[in-house]
């Protein structure tokens, strides 16, 4: 239903550049934090409109349920909300900046032409997309095309399994050296 | 003019919603028909969830009265059914308080952002055969990005509210939901490796053997995760009314009280339907075509029991036992769960990929033996750390005064 | 082996569980009342009142009020005195038992109803035409000529109830009909002789039990002998 | 094995062993002291392995309306007897004794509550502020003519 | 995570769910840890011992039933040995035993609530506490058959008790002990050895023997800090001195040795009843005394007794009138309450309120 | 909806994001600002995966997953970098008592 699609689109935009105008304009810390919430369900709604329904799952699920609220831990636990989103002295080269830049990319992202697949391709991919994740849903025949299609699991320990070990060892650097950060002098 | 769904629609499998939707279409636009059948819907969902946090209500004061040797509310309605209504009532009337010094915006957001996930959780669950609003396919990992939600809403409510209890049990409420998911996340793994499917319809499905047999380190995992993530006895620490009076929800009154309740409650209740098509197998039961509700709601029942038996017996751990419980104890758990189940399904499943009934069994006698052993070990392992290293006893000593001591 | 003694809690519940309720339902149910109870109506016998206001001095709140005048009446016994106010503010009243305790004629006892709530403070105060006028149901309370009685006349109703069946002579002050003022009190030749309830002046009057022995006479008796 | 309650004139003979003087009159029970030497005696009768008095059951106060009489009850646990002494203060006004907070942290309240109510004021506390009633309240209640 | 915070206070209490009455603490927190504490008392201040002084001897007793008004019974017993040793008189056999009797059951009650809140701020949702309050509403079963009142018994006087028991009484009596093992079993079931209970409490808050001694703690949680001193046992009082039974003390100074030395306390307590009952004789119950007790001038007297809580002792101060010239209360849970400092330094939010369970106060006796 | 619409979409995000990790002196709002920039390239990852790149990559791989891949780790590695961001941030806050970039001048305290 490319009405709906469209509707929910726009609103989606505006909810989202509101939220996010609002994370770097907003005084209070907190609010901004929570907005910041805002900003990840609506990008995570635009992942349901690009039918990539797992990764609006997993965008929900890391960002909103856990790098938000570290967020706001964090915030609660430094303790200057108040006063605390202050902007520094780079305010003009940084507006000059970032309006340079999205300039430069709004203008990229009209001109170049990108040769897009045809809408019924477009609507295969969408299949192949749901489908591919988690098996076909229960109580629909799975299409012909899905089937064919290597899922994302295959593909993160077959095709990128380099990339994917690089990432595991990150995080796990991460995590050593998060809790080497944390732990205090003392103890 | 006449509407019909397309067949790898995520809602073509629900019957419901067909059969609203193809009745409204044959005299409204299809989009119209889209819409009403999802208002539908989901009018039934939220009266589900609120309408079930009503009940567990009663039910938990009333059972809970019998395990304490106490009647209950009685007083309103046949076995005092009513008394939701009345406390309702009550609430509705109250003055809406809201404390100095609050953010006002915020503040009145939580209880709405509290009940949302909720609604939204049950939205996956099949109460019946093919009732689920929409049978996701991501559906076991929709709930937990949805039930993440509440942390926010509940560190909402701790900030906003102006006051340190508040905070200190927003504090504490985060920080057991953040270890919990773990544990619980891992061990919802084991589930849906044997099912082969994230959905929730296939779990049921896949349930030849109910799961808490086939994986009852899994059900002993994810009872105890869930109780923690729903604030319920033992690990009750973000409202420990004996200590920070409410935690996030002091301040809160009237109406806002009401839908926070309704939240607390009707967790309990999602929770339960939860864990009853993951573990229980759901509506599955003798004539689950006619009667898969009422097997549903027997199995949510006995899981709600569980949650109320255990809150009647049990002290409160505190939040560094919680926190170790969960590290220390869950999450290895959890992981020797996932390694088990992994080699099980490995060395047992066919040529077709399917784990037949016989299989389903063979996992079962394993899974329990090592369930047994895990839990003595695990137990065994944690209790030298918890327990205290008991002192030379050295006392005043009065001659002639017959004493015992402690063993 | 660790986790044992939580599943023998669970036990422990899920036994009781399946236990009746030890709670009653106050309107409709009521606890058992014993006989001594101190309840809130107090019953004074008008004729055995002398206007001593021995229970005003006795009473440690000073509630009590009374007020009295030469009435004429019974000169040779030593003036009889008229009541004109008796007045006992029942919302500072603690229930002690003292005033009853002082009253050397047995003209005042406890009353042994507790369901007196009033909306204002003037109505809580006992005038002595509601005493008058009340229906009288004494405690046993520092009365125990009450207590033993045996046999008698129909208002001393022999109560099984009391203590799940335990109290075979005891009289109930919640049932029956009201007591005169002849049932309640002792002879009058006893009044100066000072003796209260348990303080018997000679040893071998009276012998208190321990439950284990074949139950004494009553005091009844005993004062029926002495006579 | 029954307690042993040290008499008046044996407690004031040991004290004056101690301390010549200080120990100025006594009765079956009790002995008085001086109360400029409240605390030297206390800490005496509590070090002193003869008295071992390490628990103080009550400091009491009684207002005599000429003076006051400040009552400590002692026992001795391993002796297994008990004491009483007693410190006479005159005046009504700007009453001061030596606090036994030090020797016996038992004393903390009831010194406090002594203050509160009886208005000794007693010195070397680190905390004598009013117990019961809050700070600002005029007179001693428990005095003879408070009311 | 360690991190350091801003330490922040927080008024705990005087309306706060498990303070046990209007007890107001002002707590500074470092995160949830504890660094300052500071007891504010007060909100219950009735002025009692000024009262007591404008009362006669016997009228007294009422104000020291609303004490502690969970072991009511032993306050009288209290007062009423002060006021005998005052006027230097000895009650009758029996009256000695119906005190012991009734104090003991007196004691049960009391330690039952006590072990009932202690768990239930342990966060264990009303159970015990329910279970507890089912064995205690037979013992005021009992107090009513006894003299008429559930909690503000008044039922002792200087000189005896008030009146013997009702016939009803013993068999009452026997039938709520046989009874009470078995509901008493079972909550030991339910608690002793409770995991949970066991890490929550093993090794909170210990409070060594020196301390408390040096704090002039009392009772059971001198007890618990391995001092076995009972005033029963050092000074027998009324029967105390014909009945046997042991004194628990604790070897880890603890919240859990706190708890389980009056689980003991309560069996013990028990044993006492059934002595007492075996040896009771018929006798008077109650000494010829005169309404209005009027001591010499000039005598005082430190009557004290093993209350529930501890020491609880009056000193009585008599002018020769009809009323104590002085009155002064030592209660037992206000001098316990010394040792709070030491009790809750260091500790975190949640063992703060369930050492403060251990202690056992009773506002109505801290602001008296 | 299309291609270009969800693009711009993703370039005001990131653009906002750049403004706000170069404008605000708070460690804690310029990570914010830092995942807004990393969620408009997500989103950009996963538009072109569903509008322009899968019949191509589909022929090479056989998915057309990769574009949601490459949002995979992302995701990861914000996460990754939050909590040590967080980590450092309260290193430093321990240590300064403050949270502002300004201050933050030096390498060791």
């Amino acid at each position: 239903m490319p009405v709906v699609q469209d509707l929910a689109f726009w609103v989606l935009s505006v909810v989202a550049i509101a939220a996010a105008l609002g994370v770097v304009l907003v005084k209070d810390l907190f609010r901004s934090a929570l907005l910041l919430a805002v900003v990840f369900i609506s990008v995570a709604g635009f992942f349901v409109l690009l039918s990539a329904e797992f990764l609006a799952v997993v965008q929900v699920l890391i960002y909103v349920g856990a790098i938000s609220v570290l967020f706001i831990f964090g915030i609660m636990l430094t303790r200057n909300v108040r006063e605390g989103n202050v902007p520094n002295r780079l305010q003009i080269p940084a507006v000059m900046c970032a309006s340079l830049l999205l300039v430069g990319m709004i203008a990229a992202a009209i001109n170049t032409d990108w040769r897009p697949i045809p809408e019924a391709a477009a609507q295969m991919v969408d299949a192949a997309q749901t489908q591919s994740v988690a098996g076909p849903p229960a109580g629909a025949s799975s299409s012909g095309y899905a089937e064919q299609d290597t899922g994302l699991a295959e593909l993160l320990i077959a095709d990128f399994v380099l990339p994917f070990e690089a990432v595991s060892l990150l995080l796990l650097a991460a995590l050593i050296g998060g809790l080497a950060l944390a732990r205090s002098r003392g103890s | 003019m006449s509407c019909q769904l397309a067949s790898d629609s995520i809602l073509y499998a629900n019957g419901i919603y067909r059969l609203v939707y193809e009745i409204v279409g044959v005299v409204l636009p299809c989009w119209v028909a889209y819409a009403i059948a999802g208002l539908v819907f989901a009018f039934i969902l939220v009266n589900a969830v609120l309408l079930g946090a009503a009940v567990i209500t009663w039910g938990e004061r009333r059972v809970l009265g019998r395990f304490q040797n106490r009647v209950g509310p009685n007083r309103w309605g046949p076995f005092g059914l009513f008394q939701p209504v009345a406390d309702l009532v009550k609430l509705l009337t109250k003055e809406d308080l809201r404390p100095e010094g609050s953010d006002r915006v915020v503040f009145s957001l939580v209880p709405v952002l509290m009940v949302a996930p909720l609604i939204l959780m049950t939205a996956v669950v099949p109460f019946a055969k093919n009732t689920a609003l929409a049978s996701l396919n991501v559906g076991v990992l929709f709930i937990l990005a949805v039930s993440s939600i509440t942390s926010v809403a509940i560190f909402m409510a701790g900030w906003s509210s102006n006051n340190r209890y508040a905070m200190f049990g927003a504090a504490r409420a985060v920080a057991v939901l953040i270890s919990y998911e773990i544990p619980v996340v891992l061990s919802l793994l084991g589930v849906v490796m044997v099912a082969a499917s994230m959905s929730l319809g296939t779990i049921v499905a896949a349930q030849a053997l109910p799961f808490f047999l086939v994986q009852p380190l899994a059900f002993f995992v994810f009872m105890a995760g869930m109780s923690a993530e729903l604030n319920r006895s033992p690990f009750d620490v973000a409202e420990a009314e004996s200590e920070i009076i409410a935690g996030y929800h002091t301040e809160y009154s009237g109406v806002r009280f009401a839908l926070i309740q309704a939240a607390e409650f009707g967790g309990v209740g999602v929770v339960a339907a939860i864990a009853a098509t993951l573990f229980l197998g759901g509506w599955s039961g003798p004539w689950s075509e006619y009667l898969g509700w009422l097997w549903f709601l027997i199995k949510t029942g006995i899981i709600v029991f569980l949650f109320i038996w255990f809150r009647a017996t049990y002290p409160r751990l505190r939040i560094d036992q919680i926190m170790a419980f969960s590290w220390k104890f869950l999450l290895p758990l959890a992981m020797v769960n996932l390694v088990v189940v992994t080699l099980e399904v490995f060395l047992l499943r066919g040529d077709e990929g399917v784990l037949t009934h016989t299989d389903l069994a063979i996992m079962a006698a394993i899974n329990l033996a090592v369930t047994a052993i895990s839990i003595a070990v695990f137990g065994n392992l944690i209790k030298d750390r918890v327990t205290f290293r008991t002192r030379q006893p050295q006392q005043v000593v009065v001659p002639g005064v017959s004493t015992i001591e402690v063993s | 082996m660790y986790g044992l003694a939580m599943v023998k809690g669970l036990m422990v519940t899920l036994k009781n569980l399946t236990r009746k309720p030890f709670t009653i339902q106050y309107p409709e149910e009521r606890a058992k009342q014993h006989p001594r109870f101190r309840g809130e109506e107090f019953v004074w016998y008008e004729e055995r009142c002398t206007g001593c206001a021995s229970c005003a001095k006795y009473c440690p709140l000073g509630i009590i009020k009374i007020e009295t005048s030469p009435s004429g009446s019974m000169i040779p016994q030593g003036e009889k005195y008229r009541l004109e106010v008796f007045d006992i503010e029942l919302q500072r009243c603690m229930f002690c038992g003292l005033c009853v305790e002082a009253c050397p004629y047995d003209a005042l006892f406890m009353g042994s109803g507790f369901e007196q709530g009033q909306y204002s403070r003037k109505n809580m105060v006992i005038t002595i035409d509601q005493l008058r006028n009340a229906e009288k149901h004494p405690s046993t309370w520092f009365r125990p000529q009450l207590e033993g009685y045996e046999g008698g006349t129909d208002s001393f109703r022999r109560t099984p109830t009391i203590a799940q069946g335990e109290s075979r002579f005891s009289y109930d002050p919640r049932g029956g009909p009201p007591l005169g003022w002849r049932e309640v009190g002792r002879e009058s030749w006893r009044w100066h002789q000072r003796e209260k309830a348990g303080m018997r002046l000679e040893q071998g009057e009276a012998v208190p039990d321990t439950g284990r022995d074949e139950l004494p006479q009553s005091a009844r008796d005993s004062d029926a002998a002495a006579d | 094995m029954p307690m042993r309650p040290l008499s008046g004139e044996e407690l004031a003979k040991a004290v004056n062993q101690e301390y010549p003087g200080v120990a100025v009159d006594y009765d079956e029970v009790s002995a008085w002291i001086r109360p400029n030497r409240i605390h030297a005696v206390a800490a005496f009768l509590k070090d002193s392995p003869a008295h071992d008095f390490q628990f103080l059951n009550s400091v009491s106060a009684v207002d005599y309306v000429e003076y006051f009489d400040l009552v400590y009850h002692l026992t001795s646990l391993r002796q297994q007897s008990s004491a009483v002494f007693k410190a006479r203060i005159y005046g009504r006004e700007d009453l001061r004794a030596p606090s036994v907070y030090s020797v016996w942290r038992g004393a903390d309240f009831q010194e406090r509550e002594i203050w509160d109510l009886m208005g000794i004021h007693f010195e070397g506390h680190p905390n004598m502020k009013r117990i019961m009633l809050w700070e600002g309240f005029e007179g001693h209640p428990l005095r003879k003519d408070f009311l | 995570m360690t991190i350091r915070t801003e330490p922040m206070t927080v008024n705990v209490g005087p309306q706060h769910p498990s303070t046990h009455g209007v007890f107001r603490v002002r707590i500074t927190f470092d995160g949830e840890d504890i660094v300052e504490v500071e007891p504010v008392f007060g909100y219950l201040h009735r002025g009692t011992e000024k009262l007591a002084e404008e009362r006669n001897y016997v009228q007294v007793v009422t104000l020291t039933d609303r004490l502690d008004y969970t072991s009511s019974m032993i306050n009288n017993q209290a007062y009423c040995l002060a006021v005998e040793k005052l006027l230097g008189v000895e009650p009758p056999p029996r009256a000695r035993y119906l005190r012991t009797l009734t104090a003991e059951l007196q004691r049960i009650a009391s330690h039952l609530i006590a072990v009932g809140f202690f768990v239930q701020e342990l966060g264990a949702f009303g159970t015990p506490l329910m279970y507890g309050f089912r064995s205690r509403e037979r013992i005021l079963e009992l107090f009513e058959m006894l003299c008429g009142a559930r909690i503000t018994v008044s039922y002792m006087r200087p000189g005896g008790v008030f009146a013997d028991a009702p016939r009803d009484f013993w068999p009452a009596l026997n039938r709520f002990l046989e009874d009470f093992e078995d509901e008493f079993a079972e909550m030991e079931q339910l608690l002793l050895e409770n995991e949970i209970l066991m890490i929550r409490t093993r090794g909170v808050s210990p409070i060594p023997p020196e301390v408390a001694i040096n704090n002039s703690v009392s009772g059971p949680v001198l007890r618990a800090s391995g001092v076995n001193w009972d005033w029963r046992k050092q000074e027998p009082y009324d029967a105390y001195d014909q009945v046997e039974f042991d004194v628990p003390i604790g070897s880890n100074w603890d919240n859990y040795d706190r708890f389980w030395v009056r689980i003991q306390e309560v069996r013990q307590s028990i044993r006492i009843i059934k002595q007492c009952i075996a040896q009771i004789e018929p006798g008077p119950v109650r000494l010829d005394l005169p309404l209005v007790l009027r001591p010499e001038a000039g005598r005082e007297a430190y009557g004290r007794v093993e209350a529930s809580k501890g020491e609880l002792g009056f000193y009585l101060v008599s002018d020769g009138g009809i009323s104590p010239y002085r009155c002064k209360i030592r209660s037992p849970s206000l001098i316990n309450l010394t040792v709070i400092e030491r009790l809750l330094v260091g500790w975190k939010l949640a063992d703060m309120i369930v050492s403060l369970g251990s202690i056992d106060i009773n506002m109505g006796e801290v602001d008296r | 909806m299309s291609l270009e619409s969800m693009l711009v979409v993703a370039a005001v995000l990131f653009a906002i994001g750049l403004y706000g990790a170069l404008a605000r002196s708070n460690v804690i709002a310029v990570l914010m600002s830092i995942e807004i920039m990393f969620n408009a390239v997500n989103l950009t990852v996963v538009a072109f995966s569903r509008y322009v790149a899968p019949l191509a990559l589909r022929q090479e791989i056989g998915s057309v997953l990769t574009g949601q891949v490459f949002a995979i780790f992302i995701i990861t590695v914000a996460a990754a970098e939050i909590a040590l961001g967080l980590g450092i941030v309260f290193a430093m806050y321990r240590h300064t008592e403050s949270v502002s970039l300004t201050e933050a001048n030096q390498l060791r305290h």
